[in-house]
């Protein structure tokens, strides 16, 4: 047996598989499957300041290797979050991260302040969710915001904080070190590449949204490109996602860079997949004679 | 755990009617833990989203999925072939609460009917009445009937049965039921609303929604619901696919 | 029959598919399963003013419904292309599109000169390769620089010129007006989104050039969406393209704003696809009676 | 027209190795217009690319394609299914140029070996040297036989055959052969070249490369080679697999 642990921030994981936000709730419905405590940790459902419905459905479509997913942070809003499914959560015996988005730098702020009394694990940013009208992705689109957003919500957060990366940007290298200068511990990345999908018979966009956010195997080489060309740019470690599907999906990202992992999309094909995926891991590990999953992180070699 | 994905061995596969086909699958036991209305989620080879089919039937340790292809993954289904296994996701949701001592009418339309064959064989005696386009569509007409249910055809253009509306037989017999249970498309189910609302007659219907968890964790297949006069969002995988036909708030 | 001629720029093309540039050299090879003159057009390799001998191999890997490529331009130079392939090209009976790319502003329009002396029927500026390490898409990925290269090629263009944009970029509507602005006839769009694949065995990208280009069906939904915020935000016509597999996919990318289609990745399992394309939007104009193919261009009826 | 993809229904696809397959496929025409070395590319369901497989034997009417499970496509390929279509693109590139008047030696590495067999049939009594890694992975002996050959066999381990390396045989049978064809991994075709250029025996090598359209058009097969002193980009799928030893610039 492997050593599957991984530090993140300070923060320890029995192995390196998160759920990913937004396609595991809190936790309670896979906790049906298996215990949580399987996973090295859950990012919740993005929360919001306020409860929020969403957007109206249809809010998901599929497409070749992959997914676009329209939901609109539907959520109960923080207060809820910390009554209500906090306390079953911190009793899974798994690391929880909570995920936050917001309209405004304040509503962030005010969320970091409430989550950092409470004990939750991890604080996530997301500051990519392209599927909002107001809040989310454009804080996370240019250099300037990300750095200004990252450090107002650094003042505030008393939790180890992630930054949480769009890849719809020219430069994500750049947005990392912004992140980093502005005080995050850790960044994670990807969110999902805005898609579009129309029915030729009615010519109306499949996603109510008109346009959703694509995951899935499909943007597995774009994530891995960009874990790898921010891993080069940053000093803090990286939780890599986006199309996670097989253990050697996620050797390669750890590979590429990172050095834990979210799995999202897969889960609706395979709700077993993080727990498989460690198991691919950890067999790959004792094959190789390799004694712990962290010497893997980062070992690419460029030509 | 409540849940656990099944490897379900497929026993026969065969169209019934126009594209449509009758998926028969072996439990493995005999009795199977499912409740009328609740939905099996098929994973299809190849595909990112499992495909949500509701129990058709679930008598004798044979799971019965009876669905229409209409894209790449029910094309997919169709072409699995005998004794291969299926990944099913069963049962998910919450089906109809039904009860023997009352009379129920169950409403299908169209692919909407396969459903009601497995409410059917939980009621005493339930009237049956279910719509099709057209004859070449009709399905399930026998079994209705051996599960016991009298059985009222329409078609929309009088190829088979009646011509007319499943709502037309059920304004004219809905004096007799003390309850109506309903899965079709959606103009259908609210029209259904419509006439129990008028004659002030309970009514469960069983929504549709595009789906990716089938569990209620990825809240995509949301439907909004009005509660206590307070509009809020469900989900059709969890918290239906069976709702109080009074609560839904439909174009919501 | 349907009407499937389209006009780009005041170039008229039989049908709209258009052989993509890069997967489809100089027509010759292809010539050898069909007519060229079944396809509408053809755009060519991607041409530099000197030969260049591209990337060392491996220059491909397959991804989840995808591809990466990193040619890297190998081409004969523009001089060769015009005596050795223009020539033969132009008694095909279809579009011809000379694909340029360059080191430096001067080389793009060195190359326009020469090819406006030439009886090819359009150029496409290729500022969009993601693939060499000077030339093509620094040139591609800020508005300014967009702006600034096609004024200056269109000075030196005397044909319809097109422009190619990466859609690794943060906005890529506001790029397609720079283009716009510039003096461009048509957009061309989608380039590949730079992606990377490596192997866990060696821990080696597996494109030598470490990273690559994903194109195929994977990259069609945000291709689809790219080319609806361009088309909501130009009013130059826009020849689409990234992972069209299907007639349906070809129809979906019209309604979403395309005028005319690129072709390219599919060509690799079937050779026969954009034949088969063309076969399959007639056939769907004539199942929904509607006279010509330009009658879907737009026609997307967002939420 | 000089290329049309065809449909090819699959005789048999079966293990003759651990992890080894040999597709035979029946072509429609007794003569198949097929050089060896010359390979086929197979389309492969849910690919985006076809997978290059040389031509190992395409006599009476069957064309045999010998390949080895290494990745997702071959896994694919492997189970196949008798009866099935395939659909291939054959015969692509340049093979082997043999002169019936002139005595080969024909080498082949590992999977590099079932081209050789359509190439020794081509051959007047060739000295056909095979070497396997080992015992487990020996293909195709008998048919080297049964095609006139002398055929030579080494493996790394001693499991079977003569222990070593196709180049210790070649070393000591080179005097007899006017000419050398191989197929097989690099290090092994860079030796083999040494040894031909040591004896100054002219060699043909077939190469691999990662390819996509297979014919010439991508350009993504590149393969450097020296031309009248000139290192110019060749390609694998259109100028070769079948290269010239002395031009091929190894490590280019
Ligand atoms: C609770 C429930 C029960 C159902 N029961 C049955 C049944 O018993 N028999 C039957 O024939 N059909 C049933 N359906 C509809 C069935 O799920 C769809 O027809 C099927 O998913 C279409 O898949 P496809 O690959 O053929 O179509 P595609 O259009 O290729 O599918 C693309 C995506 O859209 C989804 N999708 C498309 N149409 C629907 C739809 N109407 N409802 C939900 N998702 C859809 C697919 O699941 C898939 O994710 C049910 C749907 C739900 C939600
Ligand atoms: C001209 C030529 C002739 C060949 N003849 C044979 C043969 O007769 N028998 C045999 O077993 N193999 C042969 N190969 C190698 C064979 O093509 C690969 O083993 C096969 O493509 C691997 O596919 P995969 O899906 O199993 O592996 P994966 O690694 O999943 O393939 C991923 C991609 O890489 C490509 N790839 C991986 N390895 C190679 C390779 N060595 N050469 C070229 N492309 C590769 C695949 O084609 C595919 O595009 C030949 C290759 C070439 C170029
Ligand atoms: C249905 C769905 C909902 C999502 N919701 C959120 C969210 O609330 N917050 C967030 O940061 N990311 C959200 N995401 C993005 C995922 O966390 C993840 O970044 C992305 O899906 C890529 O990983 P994958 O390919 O493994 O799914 C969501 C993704 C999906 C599919
Ligand atoms: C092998 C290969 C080579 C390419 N070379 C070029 C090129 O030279 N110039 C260019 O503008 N685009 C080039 N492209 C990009 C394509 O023209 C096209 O934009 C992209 O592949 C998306 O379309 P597709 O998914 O249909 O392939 C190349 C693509 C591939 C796959
Ligand atoms: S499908 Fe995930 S919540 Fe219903
Ligand atoms: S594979 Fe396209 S040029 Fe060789």
């Amino acid at each position: 047996m492997a050593d599957l642990s991984v530090k993140v921030a300070g923060v320890s994981f029995a192995n390196p598989l998160i759920a990913a936000s937004g396609t595991f709730g809190f936790g309670r419905e896979y906790g049906e499957f298996y215990p949580l405590s399987k996973l090295g940790g859950i990012s919740c459902k993005g929360i919001t300041l306020k409860r929020r419905d969403g957007n109206p459905p249809p809010r998901i479509a599929e497409t070749p290797s992959g997914i676009l997913n329209a939901v609109g942070l539907q959520n109960p809003g923080v207060d809820v979050f910390i009554r209500e499914d906090l306390p079953w959560l911190k009793q899974q015996n798994t690391v929880v991260i909570a995920n936050i988005a917001g309209n405004t730098v304040e509503d962030y702020c005010a969320m970091a302040e409430k989550l950092s009394e409470t004990d939750v694990d991890m604080i996530e940013l997301n500051i990519s969710c392209p599927n909002v009208k107001s809040g989310g992705v454009q804080f996370g689109t240019s250099c300037e915001s990300v750095g200004q957003i990252t450090k107002e919500v650094r003042a505030h957060c008393r939790k180890p904080l992630i930054v949480k990366l769009s890849p719809n940007v020219t430069d994500i290298a750049s947005i990392a070190q912004a992140a980093e200068a502005g005080g995050a511990d850790a960044i994670s990345m990807i969110n999902t590449l805005t898609g579009m999908k129309i029915d030729i018979r009615t010519r109306r966009p499949i996603i109510r949204n008109n346009t959703g956010g694509l995951s899935g195997a499909a943007v597995f080489p774009v994530a891995v490109r960009m874990v790898w060309q921010v891993s080069n740019a940053v000093s803090i470690p990286i939780i890599g996602m986006g199309g996670i599907t097989t253990w050697e999906d996620a050797v390669e990202m750890m590979i590429a860079g990172a050095t834990a992992l979210q799995i999202g999309t897969v889960l609706f094909s395979d709700p077993y997949a993080p727990v498989k995926i460690a198991e691919g891991i950890n067999q790959f590990l004792n094959d190789n004679h390799i004694a712990s999953v962290t010497e893997l992180t980062g070992t690419v070699i460029p030509w | 755990m409540k849940y656990d994905i099944r490897q379900l061995r497929l026993l026969s596969n065969e169209a019934i009617a126009k594209g449509i086909y009758d998926m028969r699958l072996a439990y493995g036991e005999n009795e199977i833990p499912v409740q009328c209305g609740q939905f099996a989620h098929v994973y299809v080879p190849g595909k990112s989203l499992r495909r949500p089919i509701s129990v058709c039937d679930a008598r004798d340790g044979v799971l019965r999925l009876v669905y229409q292809v209409k894209g790449e993954g029910t094309k997919i289904m169709s072409q699995m072939k005998q004794g291969e296994q299926v990944d099913v996701l069963v049962p998910l949701g919450n089906g109809f609460c039904v009860d023997k001592e009352k009379k129920y009418a169950l409403i299908g339309g169209g692919i909407g009917v396969p459903p009601m064959l497995y409410t059917a064989a939980q009621c005493k005696e339930p009237l049956a009445i279910t719509g099709f386009r057209s004859r070449e569509l009709v399905i399930l007409q026998e079994d209705f009937a051996q599960a016991g249910a009298e059985a009222v055809l329409v078609t929309d253009d009088g190829s088979a049965g009646k011509k007319g509306f499943v709502t037309d037989v059920l304004r004219e017999r809905i004096a007799e039921v003390d309850e109506v249970c309903a899965c079709g498309p959606t103009p259908m189910l609210e029209a259904v609303a419509r006439v129990c609302a008028e004659f002030g007659k309970p009514c469960q219907i069983s929504l549709e929604e595009r789906m990716a968890c089938g569990i209620g964790a990825c809240l995509v297949c949301a439907v909004k619901v009005r509660k206590n006069g307070e509009e809020i969002m469900q989900h059709v995988c969890k918290n239906g696919p069976v709702f109080n036909a009074e609560e839904v708030v439909f174009h919501g």
